[in-house]
């Protein structure tokens, strides 16, 4: 089996990455009875002997000592680390593992792309290797970052190409966390550009995340569930938005929420290749069939169902319920509506007891209603895997490789110009060494030219469907 | 020898020999027929036909088809008479319902047995067989299927994917034959390592199949015997032919005074193109072509000789050198002029040989080893590969040629792989 | 004479396991309504060829699985162990940490240049245990990674190193949408490497299995282990003893080379297919009863008509009157009723066998011009039934019935090269576009050949 | 399609070329049905139908051969022959006589086994008849009947009652030759137990009377092999070829006369030529002279070839004019057989059995495989000349080119360039709309 680690930089990294080892252990827990350390928990975590002394001797087989986390934590401030190793999952990580400093990047991606960069670099490296050497096959790296701040958009996309030229082979799947139209950080729009021409160059594939959609989502499940319209019947602890037991019981902060969405996003996208299905879904399986040119990489993904009813029989139309859910516009974790935009290509990661036939009859009564791009008419990857989320029956997570990532961008793009044009805060960025504004013109290019591409794909959208003449056999 | 040659001439020892003669062949005649014939008469021609039928077809089809009508016989035994270069065109003649010409089988039949050891021939071909075999040279069991079988299906034209079928089904026949044969030379090994040491024959060691079976079974053994014994009695026979056959040539002597001289040498025989259609045609194109490319390549090489030797003008110690190098060119190619000449390749045993299981330690005793005779087979596989790549590659310049030329299409050989 | 089978990737070694169990399962079932003599000839040659057995008496599948992840090996693995009645040899897994990622060319020129050795000394571990090896049954998948293509590098290594042995390529036809999406570049690849290596492609269409399941087996929420048992029914159906010749009591030696030289020594049709009847969930068997007449005569129509099962066949169907060949593509855009067959293999198992009629599988119109009846059917029989069936018929065809798919397959492939989807992720592990140009020549031409017939 | 002529000939030598595999292949079972079965549990008391379920018993595929021994008729016939003949015949009594060797059967005692095993069984005639019924002919090894004389490791641990009664039969009834020791004289597994020949097998004995006659019989061979000095021989050569002159004179036969299969012959003398000259020319070209010397060696080299395939062009033209000489008639089969000796095989002078030895079932399977791998390539060497000779012409002539052409040459590629096995794509160069 292979292993993954996750690197989480910046607050907004680090805040998802903590809910996300929560979710995981809870879930290899309910899987894991016997306390066997096996091949599945050996995907995220390390069994560690901790009196040995040093690193730590790695315990490959037998019971479980100490799990710990195969993960990177980086912040250029100390809140965020030092909170976590507080707090319940302190015995997860160690000081190895960590690299903080105490200035911050003061909201610059130039700060946390060059200044620290450069600082840290080496030691990045030596974690990072630490880490790579701990795996018999190293696998996949999962970056959680946002793309508005300093650190996780400057020093996030930074490690991006590190790990590029260290581990060529290795994934890298990045799941960006985008900002809101009412960002309060002013100097967004450019952070987020300068980040984009890096995602576009060094990422395998983005998982777009915008807290805007994270926030309607729980809206709307709070008002479902205060209304009493679903408030009986659905079951405990199934609000995949819930942090029961979870970091923090003293004061819910606001993106607990929200950050539980994400975390059970990569919980859902590695499941199938952590557990036993009857069609697996290795990781690299996910960038095979969901990209196919390699700028477009960028995934729409929604999460279904958000919460489980109390009864545990399913009834077929339950079920069916789900696979629409996931191409509502309303359960998008990012605003986007891949049902009215072109589809590339559309992953369905199903889990739970659901049966290839109900596979197949839902993509039958979906298909008629998406449109998919001339080339690709059948577009879809499909898994199934056995064991269901910790508290549900089944759960799907789609992945959506659509031209409705377009309006972000063009959005971004727009703001960014706004505020390029004024020249607006562009001496802070200009003042770091390496920063030129022809920086600023490669990113804009960068990302007009994954816009470009993703307009001549709508563009055949209206156009009749035609086959390319084949080569024409004599006899 | 003048009283050896009295007592050849003695009462009886024509007979003898005649009798020995019918005894060794297969089905032979009685002496009676030998005797009838030598004064044409057609009662003996019957017999006589048969008699060479089966002399003539090559083992399997004996065996299968001694039942085809006499008609058949009589066209295959002229046929092969024929293509066997019998200088006699009076057999052609002879009518196809087989009711005459025992005089002229008589000497067909002389005339055979006048070229080559014949009877032992026949003998080797239905021996007895104890020990166990694997076919080494099955020129005669697959390359030479013998006269053409009946045809099975319908005459008429066939699509050219029928021969494409037929093909690929040769070609998965004979993985099934290559799997079988394993499978059998498996189980012999086996069997002949557990019966090691019980063979009364200390130069055998073990036991063969046929022998094993005539313990389990022995009513077949039984059968085995008998056919044995017949087989002793047929060697002796022979050998008591060899013995006393003077007298029969002599008496054959008179037997081909007792004819006619032949009348029309004009008559057509029916005779066999034998080397196949075209057969000679190919060789001659294959040899055109190698001397034209000789031709190319030696010609440019003597100019540019002559001029080198008209510039440097070289010293008496060349011109030994040089008769040095014509002595072993010319050597050297007389040798490659016998190589084909004689065959070449190492002998193989062209009969089956009993399989005997032995240490590779012990190299005593006679016979062949199986790795020895395996570099020879594998100096003549290579040999074959080369000659039907040859083949190949011509076949895929002419098709270049014929086919290639012909404008809008792309011709999309299979890959290498 | 056994087979020794190869389970490739996640499909392949799923699919294996229900074959070995659908085999040994029918060889040991007690009611094969024949004598105990001939019950115990059956199970021995059934074991023959399929098992071999091991010191403690559990018999162990001639099979070598194969994955680059750990994950389904090891199920496979403990599944048959647990069974108590076969199992697969101690060493006969190879598996590896990271899979081919639906990738046919990673594994083709990745994992199966890297393994190549460690497979093939497992191979040749299972054929030294065989007395006398017929051939290879190659269980894959044609739309991931791992089945498809290192089933295609290892196939061309069987060819190199075993060419005496026949091959035989068991294919699972990807769902016309929603397995891989790169499923049909991998399916091109995996094809036209094989119609080069392989001597034939035994292929189960995924669609039409499916089917089965819903409409015969009447099975409400269908999983791929009933698919597979479904697959692997039919497949026992066809590879278990039959008599050697009519009326004899022996059985076949060796049906591997039996079969590919009555159906596909012609080197353009490679694609066989298999029909079966019955079919049927046991509830609704107990409730059943069949004649040879009946069974013949739909299993004929369902060969004419290209119907994958006895549900739903299309009566209407008739051979065409005059068998002129067509010349030109024309004929495949038109519609392709008539399911025109090169040769075709009927098996019988069951009660009073001697007695079926043939007759309608005998008619000249069934088959292609260029191939009479006499060498393009054969019937295969055995008294002794199968599995749970008093009668069933089973039916092995070399025939147009794949014609219509592979030409999907390979318009929507050339669609997608054409506009030069997902070619990066391929060039990335070496495979060219070149390479891609020849598959597609290769399967037009065999498009064309079997539109020709 | 086709043209007739063409198709007949080809299906035919194809069918000729299956047939011959499938006959190899059914000799091939048979001997496998046999080893397996004395490979498998030796079983005491078989019923004939539990021991053999196979109505194609292994044992008796092979009956004797009718050769060797006249008919009845021709017995009646002998008798009437001539005085010196029935000396003859009263010659070869005696020696039988006087010998008892068994083998030595006199002509009659020969021809009347013979006569009877052609109609029946050869123990229903009379007394021998009713000693096989009483002691039922034995199957599986431990239904021993009659311990021959002088065969003392017959006499080993018994079945009891049976072996007595059988003896008592046969010392009743003594008769000579083999009848009576058709017993497998097994030396210890005696006892009614199956058993294997893994097991018991190295303790298998062979029944004398076999021994004797197997050991007469390569003593025969031997002899039949054995150079003969004697001038009786020399005399007998002198007037054989003395009697082939003489049939030669007496014939119209032309004088350079060749028969067809010495055309043949040559032909294939010439065709290896060919292919030997050709490799020694590649050998030349495709070595760089390093001086002067060499130079010069490979340009004689090249000009000696020269002149020898000059020779062998001439040599042909001699072939084909004689050929051309003797009016080809049509042949009567519609089609020929193949002379002989395709292999190469020269005819051995000796033809006393020879033995192969192995050491292990690897080394043999490997020559087993090799040998059949090149009977196959001299088979498809000759399929391939036959079908070149056939279908290149037709590539050649077909007019216009269109579909039907096409397909063709597809296959006639794929036949003659592939082996059949693979097979080439013509494609349209500009894609048809």
């Amino acid at each position: 089996m292979t292993q993954s680690v996750v690197v989480q930089v910046g607050q907004c990294g680090n805040q998802i990455g903590c809910c996300f080892w929560d979710l995981a252990l809870r879930e290899h827990a309910a899987v894991n009875q016997k306390g066997i350390y096996d091949e599945a928990l050996s995907s995220f975590f390390r069994n560690v002997d901790t009196r040995v002394v040093g690193d730590g001797g790695s315990i490959s087989k037998g019971k479980i000592c100490t799990l710990k986390a195969r993960a990177v934590l980086i912040d250029m401030e100390e809140g965020v680390v030092n909170e976590i190793l507080q707090g319940p999952l302190r015995d997860v990580f160690d000081s190895k593992q960590l690299i903080t400093d105490i200035s911050g990047s003061g909201n610059n991606w130039a700060v946390g792309h060059k200044v620290f960069g450069s600082l840290y670099q080496e030691k990045i490296l030596e974690k990072l290797r630490k880490s790579a050497e701990h795996c018999d096959c190293l696998q996949c790296f999962f970056i959680i970052h946002s793309m508005g701040g300093g650190t996780g958009s400057g020093l996030g996309t930074f490690l991006l190409k590190m790990l590029e030229d260290e581990f060529p082979e290795v994934y890298r799947f990045v799941t960006s966390v985008y900002p809101s139209g009412e960002d309060d950080v002013i100097t967004s729009p450019y952070n987020s550009i300068l980040a984009m021409k890096e995602l576009n160059e060094h990422a395998d594939c983005v998982l777009p995340i915008d807290n805007q959609s994270l926030f309607d989502i729980i809206s709307k499940i709070d008002l479902m569930v205060n209304s009493g319209k679903l408030g009986t019947t659905i079951k405990p602890k199934s609000l995949i938005t819930s942090s029961a037991g979870a970091v923090k019981k003293r004061h819910q902060k606001p993106f607990d929420a929200m950050n539980n969405i994400v975390a059970n996003l990569l919980l859902n996208l590695t499941s199938s290749a952590r557990f036993e299905g009857s069609l697996n879904m290795d990781l690299n399986e996910i960038s095979m069939n969901l990209v196919p040119f390699p700028q477009l990489h960028y995934l729409v993904s929604s999460l279904t169902p958000l919460y489980t009813l109390a009864d545990v029989n399913i009834p077929t139309r339950r079920l069916d319920q789900m696979f629409s859910d996931a191409f509502s516009k309303d359960h998008q974790l990012i605003r986007a509506d891949p049902k009215h935009s072109l589809y590339l290509a559309c992953a369905l990661m199903v889990r739970g007891n659901v049966q290839v036939s109900d596979l197949r009859r839902n993509i039958e009564r979906l298909k008629p209603s998406l449109q998919f791009v001339s080339w690709n008419q059948e577009g879809w990857k499909t898994s199934l895997c056995s064991v269901p989320p910790v508290g549900h029956s089944h759960s799907l997570l789609a992945l959506a490789n659509n031209t409705c990532v377009k309006p972000t961008f063009m959005e971004l793009r727009e703001r960014f110009m706004r505020l390029y044009k004024k020249k607006a805060h562009l001496h802070h960025y200009l003042q770091i060494e390496g920063m030129e504004e022809s920086c600023f013109m490669e990113a804009l290019s960068s990302l007009s030219g994954l816009i470009e591409e993703y307009n001549q794909l709508d563009a055949t959208k209206s156009m009749p469907v035609e086959d390319f003449p084949r080569l024409s056999v004599a006899m | 020898m003048g009283r050896r040659r009295r007592r050849g001439y003695a009462v009886g020892a024509l007979p003898e020999a005649i009798a020995a003669l019918s005894q060794t062949l297969p089905a032979g005649p009685s002496p009676e027929i030998f005797r009838r014939a030598k004064f044409d008469r057609p009662e003996a021609a019957p017999a006589l036909w048969q008699l060479l039928f089966r002399v003539l077809s090559p083992p399997p089809a004996a065996g299968a088809r001694a039942s085809a009508a006499l008609g058949a016989q009589v066209r295959l035994v002229k046929s092969a008479l024929c293509s066997q270069g019998y200088p006699r065109r009076v057999l052609a003649q002879l009518p196809e319902d087989g009711s005459q010409g025992s005089r002229e089988l008589l000497l067909a039949l002389a005339w055979l047995l006048a070229r080559g050891p014949l009877l032992e021939h026949l003998l080797a071909q239905t021996r007895v067989w104890l020990g166990d075999e694997i076919p080494l040279c099955q020129c005669e069991a697959l390359a030479n299927p013998g006269p053409p079988a009946p045809c099975q299906e319908a005459d008429g034209p066939v699509d050219i994917r029928h021969l494409q079928w037929l093909m690929g089904k040769l070609r998965f026949r004979w993985r099934d034959l290559i799997t079988s044969q394993q499978e059998l030379c498996a189980l012999l090994g086996k069997i002949h390592s557990y019966t090691r040491g019980c063979h009364s024959d200390r130069s055998l060691g073990h036991l063969s199949v046929a022998e094993i079976q005539l313990l389990r079974d022995p009513e077949g053994g039984q059968q085995l015997l008998q056919r044995l014994e017949s087989e002793n009695a047929r060697l002796e026979a022979t050998l008591q032919w060899r013995r006393r056959e003077l007298v029969f040539w002599r008496w054959m002597d008179t037997v081909l005074g007792s004819c006619p001289l032949e009348a029309s040498p004009a008559t057509v025989l029916p005779r066999d193109p034998a080397p196949g259609p075209g057969e000679l045609e190919l060789v001659a194109w294959e040899l055109q072509g190698l001397r034209g490319e000789l031709q190319g390549a030696a010609e440019p090489r003597r100019a540019a000789w002559e001029a080198k030797v008209g510039a440097w003008g070289w010293g008496p110690e060349w011109s030994t050198a040089q008769r040095a190098i014509q002595e072993a060119v010319g050597r050297d190619l007389a040798a490659l002029q016998r190589a084909w000449e004689q065959g070449g390749a190492p002998a193989l045993p062209h009969r089956p040989c009993r399989l005997v299981k032995r240490d590779a330690r012990a190299v005593e005793g006679p016979g062949l080893w199986a790795a020895e005779l395996t570099g020879a087979l594998r100096i003549r596989e290579s040999r074959l590969e080369a000659v039907l790549g040859q083949l190949q590659a011509r076949c895929r310049q002419e098709l270049a040629r014929l086919a290639g030329a012909e404008p809008g299409l792309i011709w999309i050989l299979p890959s290498g792989r | 004479m056994s087979v020794v089978t190869v389970q490739l990737g996640q499909c392949g070694n799923q699919i294996g396991f229900e074959v070995f169990d659908a085999l040994y399962t029918d060889s040991h079932c007690p009611q094969g309504l024949c004598s105990k003599r001939e019950n115990e000839a059956y199970q021995a040659s059934c074991k023959e060829r399929f098992f071999s057995e091991e010191e403690n008496g559990v018999p162990s599948a001639r099979a070598i699985l194969v994955d680059m992840e750990p994950k389904v090996t090891n199920q496979t693995l403990s599944k048959a162990a647990q069974s108590g009645r076969w199992k697969y040899g101690q060493h006969s897994c190879f598996c590896q940490k990271q899979g081919s990622g639906n990738n046919w060319a990673y594994g083709y020129s990745v994992h199966g240049p890297r393994h190549e050795e460690s497979i093939m000394n497992l191979i040749q571990k299972e054929v030294e245990k065989c007395d006398s090896l017929s051939g290879f049954f190659i269980i894959m998948s044609m739309a991931g990674g791992t089945g498809s293509g290192l089933g295609a590098f290892v196939t061309q290594n069987l060819q190199d190193q075993y060419s005496n042995s026949l091959k035989m390529n068991h294919i699972i036809w990807p769902y016309e949408t929603g397995e891989v999406i790169v499923q049909n570049y991998n399916s091109i690849l995996t094809l036209s490497h094989l119609y080069r290596s392989s001597d034939a492609l035994l292929v189960h269409e995924n669609d039409a299995v499916h089917k089965i399941c819903a409409k015969l087996m009447n099975i409400k929420q269908i999983s791929f282990s009933d698919i597979n048992q479904v697959l692997a029914h039919q497949l026992g159906s066809v590879f278990q003893p039959t008599y050697s010749v009519e009326g004899s009591c022996h059985y076949r030696r060796n049906p591997l080379g039996d079969l590919m030289e009555n159906l596909v020594p012609h080197p353009e049709f490679k694609m066989l297919g298999i029909r079966n009847i019955p079919q049927m969930s046991e509830n609704s068997l107990a409730y059943s009863t069949f004649t040879w007449a009946g069974l013949l005569k739909h299993l004929r129509q369902m060969l004419i008509s290209n119907s994958k099962m006895e549900e739903g066949i299309d009566w209407q169907v008739r051979p065409p009157l005059s068998r002129l060949p067509t010349l030109g593509k024309a004929s495949l855009n038109r519609e392709l009723q008539f399911n025109t067959s090169i040769a075709n293999l009927v098996i019988l198992r069951g009660k009073d066998v001697h007695s079926a009629d043939l007759g309608g599988f005998k008619d000249p119109a069934l088959y292609t011009s260029w191939l009479k009846p006499i060498n393009a059917f054969n019937v295969w029989k055995t008294q002794r039934a199968f599995s749970k069936y008093e009668k069933s018929a089973a039916l092995v065809s070399n025939s147009q019935f794949l014609l219509k798919p592979l030409d999907t397959i390979v318009g929507k492939a050339w669609n997608m090269f054409a506009s030069k989807a997902y070619i990066h992720q391929y060039t990335k592990f070496g495979l060219e576009e070149e390479d891609f140009l020849d598959s597609f020549t290769l399967l037009e031409q065999v498009v064309a050949s079997y539109c020709n017939l | 399609m086709l043209p007739a002529g063409c198709s007949r000939r080809l299906v035919a030598e194809l069918r000729d070329a299956l047939d011959a595999c499938a006959e190899r292949q059914r000799q091939l079972e048979r001997s496998l049905r046999v080893s397996r079965r004395l490979l498998r549990t030796w079983e005491p008391a078989e019923t004939p139908a539990a021991a053999e379920p196979t109505p194609e018993p292994e044992t008796d595929e092979e009956a004797p051969p009718p050769a060797g021994t006249p008919s009845p008729q021709d017995l009646r016939e002998l008798e009437l022959l001539t005085q010196a003949l029935e000396k003859a015949v009263r010659v070869r009594k005696g020696v039988s006589k006087a010998g008892e060797r068994p083998g030595a059967l006199s002509l009659k005692s020969a021809a009347t086994s013979r006569a009877t095993t052609a109609s029946a069984p050869p123990r229903t005639s009379g007394q021998a008849g009713r000693q096989a019924s009483e002691t039922k002919p034995p199957r599986g090894v431990h239904q021993t009947t009659v311990p021959a004389r002088g065969l003392p490791e017959c006499r080993l641990p018994s079945v009891g009652d049976r072996t007595h009664m059988g003896r008592g039969a046969s010392t009743t009834k003594p008769r000579p030759g083999l009848r009576d020791e058709q017993i497998p004289p097994l030396a210890a597994p005696r006892a009614p137990e199956a058993f294997t020949l893994k097991e018991k097998g190295s303790l298998l004995k062979l029944p004398m009377a076999y021994r004797k006659a197997a050991s007469q019989n390569s003593r025969l061979w031997a002899q039949l092999s054995s150079p003969q000095t004697s001038d009786s021989k020399d005399a007998a050569s002198m007037a054989k070829t003395q009697f082939l002159q003489k049939m030669k004179m007496a014939s119209g036969w032309p004088g350079s006369g060749l028969a067809a299969a010495e055309v043949e012959a040559e032909a294939g003398l010439l065709r290896k030529a060919c292919s030997l000259m050709r490799q020694r020319m590649e050998e030349v070209l495709s070595a760089d002279p390093a001086d002067r010397m060499q130079e010069y060696h490979s340009l004689l080299t090249l000009e000696g070839l020269q002149a020898i395939a000059e020779q062998c062009l001439h040599r042909l033209q001699e072939l084909r004019a004689a050929m051309a000489g003797q009016q080809l008639g049509p042949c009567p089969e519609g089609r020929c057989c193949r002379a002989s000796v395709p292999c190469g095989g020269r005819t051995d002078p000796t033809w006393s059995p020879q033995l192969l030895l192995y050491s292990s079932p690897k080394e043999l399977q490997s020559l087993a495989v090799l040998g059949l791998r090149v009977a196959m390539l001299d088979q498809q060497i000759h399929l391939q000349k036959v079908l070149m000779a056939d279908l290149l012409p037709l590539v050649g002539t077909r007019e216009p080119p269109g579909p039907p052409w096409l397909a063709l040459c597809r296959a006639v590629h794929s036949l003659l360039c592939e082996g059949g096995e693979r097979f080439p794509t013509v494609l349209r160069d500009e894609p048809a709309d």
